[in-house]
């Protein structure tokens, strides 16, 4: 008997809960060689801002132990571009596309989503709420709820389309941006991004990371990802997807128990680039040794 | 720029040989059939170091020493925990490749053409040219080796094989007493295309050489990695003369490792 | 010529950097065949309470990606054992002794600052104020700075010997706590206290800890402690004692780097039991090695 | 309870010998003289699996299965990466141990020992019978083992060397077809004192066995460690009956492995 490895994501129906990660899977094409993009769940690009950026200076990417510091600083070819070069590509993969947004003003996020409304072939929009509003001192709109609701508004208002709030560790409780968030309608909520971290390379006297802090990512983080994707799903009605550390299908299951309704796959893509494939198969097969009828069951099962 | 990504393959390699060649340094030979049938000189691989551990986490990139009759080799220094792990592999053990990645170098016709190695920049060169002397062995082939003493000029009997070899240590060693770059400077006199690869400073000296007799130079780069594929962005070289704009940086494993000197540095 | 390996935490002088991390080190004698106690810079005792408490239920602890949660639920003697039954024991091991101290309220606070403050042998108190206020619903001290200035208050006045406060890492802003218990009177501020994480074994469908959620410690925090060191460093006048993943040397060296005037070793003496012991004689010759005439020399040297 | 740090070490053994012995499970002996000196049969070792490497992170704790002539024998079941990485472990390699720990079983005299174990419980057991053997030969002693088939009952042939052996299979390839708790009410009549280590749900029935008939019964617990010496308070197990006070758990690495059954069980 087939199993149903299905979820939803508001109206949004996805084969399976298997996506990667933004900033982890370039634009997909890079991993043809490796993954069907077509048979996972979707693909969540590297974060868009309206114009190019060239991103920090190098070192950007520092190994740390069972994780990695990042400071890409957000390269990216801008909207325009992205538009023009990038999407006709992504189109032809036949992946589900989720296009990642950042600004550094509403203003930015409003302009962001209304361009990409026009585009084709797009599945919905992920927010990335960790970027400082450099309006408000480069506090970030992740760390604030009422910066974090307007965000999420002006957004949901400019897109047809899901709009995912992706949220930011870095917080005292996140279950109360994770309420604000939905309070301003957000069809769902994406977390964890990175934990701001930092190396110091003893031998120069210098951070390891050009920028000095960058983003921890990878199996370091997986404990404070699923404890936080807990607290939310506990939280709020609207759909989980879990980040964070995510490397084996029991990583998946069991962020999947916690409350998420999909998962990213982030840093385990540079570890095994044919990892999101491997692990939907697992999933389907582990659904089907496990008796259940559907992925769904899974959501939130977890008995406390 | 822009290479195929159709001819890459993430393959169970197994462990063939492996064992210690130099000061800290090992070369190990692996069945990879997939990856050595397509290798070009100057690409590399991304090596998983672990198993079953999630740390070291990364795989870390290597060059391709050589890659001939469904064989890969790999010339590396125990510089760090993931190859100290490496090292410690043994014949018929499984190691996980991803490969073969990035730009290697274009080889066109010349007159003359001379790789300049240094240190562990030997690595990719054996490949280099072995391949130059079967693809055009009518071209007049030189080989410049540099190392800090006798016993840290690696692969010194291959290089041998395929061309003249002169060879420079800092301490007097072996060869001229000397820099690698002093070398070429004395041993090449008509026009050469250069290949170079080692330590930072030795290529800029290679290349500013280079440049002053406009000779073409290519010049293989390293940095930090995390994916080797392009996916990350976190392995860039800044480009000096390219401000604020897309192009301050190129990406070592996608644009590179190999790069036309003069669209580095200036 | 020797090495000056001494440094100062208010008028309290360590003969060097290396100290132990509350609930990693039992009450010293547990160590005693394999470090030298009174070599070291001092030992943190376990967590005392007024009352004695049990703990949490088993399971209390579960390895992570190159960490480890534990959900101890602060087990211990309570204050007036500790100081009959244990405080002669260390004595005789010749150690400098801190004293780390929890309550569910600021009277809990304020009584064991006061009956601590007549037993000889103490070097100092250690706040930790990750504990939940339980008249204030439970939010933790640490989270707010006016209940953690509150806390550092009472226990300054209540002792008379150097305050240390151990601050949480669960915060958007640690430099807005730092900043609140400095103007408070704490000598000193140690941190991190281990991050919040949870773990799910899939196959019984439960979580990995009986207490649900645990604090997350080990190699895997390390990036997140430095960078808070550093943030708090930066920040603060007061010596500031970095915690979090330290297990080499080279780790060590990177907190002092960052701005820490002295250390806590933690989860890496369950690895390697005489670690603490072999960093206090590394650090030495590390400073002579690299031709440095006074540990302090390291503090804060980062080149940013 | 309270065991005497002084005898505890820290001590880098040589591996001498690893090799599989029955369904994922392995056997390794270790030169490791102090420890071995120390040791009393219950104690378990503390082992470091990763080298270079902080994952896995903390040290597994294994029972001394044969403590002897300075050499010290593990008996471990592969069950996740620590245990898989040890059993990759080849001859003559380093391995760092931290023992002797815990408080062991008690040898008192009785007429008639019996020990009890199931599937890798036997782990302890065949050290506790050599030093029963060694230090009450008079006294009489039996072997009741118990595994889910013949193949699954471990070091049996060192076991039958010391005492007289009975079987139990839950599959019935082996002795009898059934719990090694049916085989203790059959086979031993007169009274004895009872020492078992196997899974729980088999030592709660062989403890419920020994309070009807009020014979003495020592078991070891397992329960998740961090620290194996007392540092941590993480490996927890409750007491029935003890609420809400300190005494309502012991800590298995320190008060125990070893316990009276009527310490922990009502
Ligand atoms: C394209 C490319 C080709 C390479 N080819 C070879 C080769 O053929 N032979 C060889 O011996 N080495 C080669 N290297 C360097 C090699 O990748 C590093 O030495 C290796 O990753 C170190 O891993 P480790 O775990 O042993 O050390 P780590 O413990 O990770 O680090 C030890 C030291 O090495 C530095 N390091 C780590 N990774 C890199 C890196 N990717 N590039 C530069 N420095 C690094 C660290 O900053 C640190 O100082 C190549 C690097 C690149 C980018
Ligand atoms: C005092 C004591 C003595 C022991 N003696 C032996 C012995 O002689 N032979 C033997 O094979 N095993 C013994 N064990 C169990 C052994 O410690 C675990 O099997 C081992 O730690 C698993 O490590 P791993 O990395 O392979 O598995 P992991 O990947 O860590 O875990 C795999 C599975 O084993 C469970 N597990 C992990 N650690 C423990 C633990 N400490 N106790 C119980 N379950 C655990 C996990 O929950 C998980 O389900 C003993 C345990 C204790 C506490
Ligand atoms: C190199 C790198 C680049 C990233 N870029 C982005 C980005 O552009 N936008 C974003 O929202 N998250 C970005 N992230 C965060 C990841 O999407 C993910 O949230 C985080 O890495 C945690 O997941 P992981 O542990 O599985 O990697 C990036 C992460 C890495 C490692
Ligand atoms: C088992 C365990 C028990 C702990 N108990 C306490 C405690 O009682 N009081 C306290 O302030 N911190 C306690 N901590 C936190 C440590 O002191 C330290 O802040 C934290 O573990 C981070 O350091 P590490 O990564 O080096 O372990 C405990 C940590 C562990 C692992
Ligand atoms: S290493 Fe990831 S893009 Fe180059
Ligand atoms: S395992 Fe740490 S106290 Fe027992």
């Amino acid at each position: 008997m087939a199993v149903d490895t299905s979820v939803k994501i508001g109206e949004w129906q996805l084969a399976n809960p298997i996506m990667t990660a933004s900033g982890t899977f370039g634009y997909g094409e890079e991993f043809r060689p490796f993954v069907d993009l077509s048979a996972l769940g979707a693909i969540v690009v590297k974060g868009i801002s309206l114009n190019p950026r060239p991103g920090n200076p190098p070192p950007r990417v520092v190994e740390t132990a069972s994780g990695m510091l990042n400071a890409i600083g957000l390269q990216n070819v801008g909207v325009d571009r992205f538009i023009s070069e990038k999407m006709p590509m992504i189109r032809r993969l036949g992946a589900q596309v989720v296009v990642n947004i950042l600004g550094d003003s509403l203003e930015d996020y409003q302009q962001l989503a209304a361009k990409l409304d026009h585009v084709e072939g797009i599945a919905a929009i992920e927010v990335n709420i960790s970027c400082p509003n450099v309006k408000k001192g480069g506090v970030a709109y992740g760390t604030d709820p009422a910066m974090a609701a307007r965000v999420t508004e002006v957004v949901a208002r400019a897109s047809s389309r899901p709009v995912i709030i992706k949220l930011s560790p870095n917080v005292t409780d996140i279950t109360v941006i994770a309420r604000a968030v939905e309070g301003a309608g957000a069809t769902a909520i994406s977390l964890i991004n990175t934990l701001i971290g930092m190396a110091i390379d003893i031998r120069s006297g210098q951070p390891k990371l050009a920028n000095i802090m960058g983003g921890l990512s990878g199996p370091a983080i997986k404990p404070v990802a699923l404890r936080m994707v807990y607290q939310v799903a506990s939280t709020v009605k609207i759909p989980v997807i879990g980040i964070g550390g995510i490397t084996t299908l029991e990583d998946v299951i069991e962020f999947m128990m916690a409350g998420a309704t999909a998962v990213q796959i982030g840093t385990a893509n540079f570890v095994n680039p044919a990892i999101s494939g491997e692990l939907v198969t697992g999933l389907g097969r582990y659904l089907q040794d496990s008796g259940r009828k559907a992925a769904t069951e899974l959501i939130g099962c977890v008995k406390i | 720029m822009g290479i195929s990504v159709e001819l890459q393959y993430l393959e169970t390699g197994q462990v063939l040989e492996n064992a210690l060649v130099g000061p800290d340094t090992c070369r190990m030979e692996i069945r990879s059939p997939k990856i050595t049938a397509a290798a070009q000189p100057g690409q590399f691989v991304m090596v998983s170091v672990a198993h079953d551990s999630t740390d070291p986490l990364l795989r870390r990139p290597l060059s391709i020493h050589l890659a001939d009759n469904g064989v890969l080799t790999l010339l590396y220094r125990m510089v760090g925990k993931g190859t100290r792990l490496m090292s410690q592999m043994k014949k018929g053990d499984e190691i996980s490749l991803l490969g073969p990645l990035g730009r290697g170098f274009q080889i066109h016709d010349a007159a003359h053409h001379c790789l300049v190695g240094g240190g562990l920049g030997v690595a990719p060169l054996l490949f280099l040219g072995t391949e130059i002397k079967r693809r055009r062995p009518e071209e007049r082939l030189t080989i410049l080796l540099g190392g800090r003493s006798r016993n840290e000029l690696l692969a010194l009997d291959d290089f041998q094989k395929i061309a003249p070899v002169h060879l420079a240590t800092d301490d007097g060693s072996s060869g001229l007493h000397g820099l690698v770059t002093d070398l070429l400077g004395q041993e090449i006199e008509g026009p050469a295309t250069i290949y170079t690869c080692g330590p930072t400073p030795m290529m800029k000296g290679v290349a500013s050489l280079a440049r002053q007799r406009t000779w073409p130079c290519q010049v293989s780069l390293e940095t930090m990695m995390a994916c080797g594929m392009g996916a990350c962005l976190g392995c860039t070289v800044q480009r000096p003369g390219f401000d604020e704009t897309e192009k301050k940086y190129v990406h070592v494993c996608k644009d590179g490792p190999v790069f036309e000197a003069a669209e580095i540095w200036r």
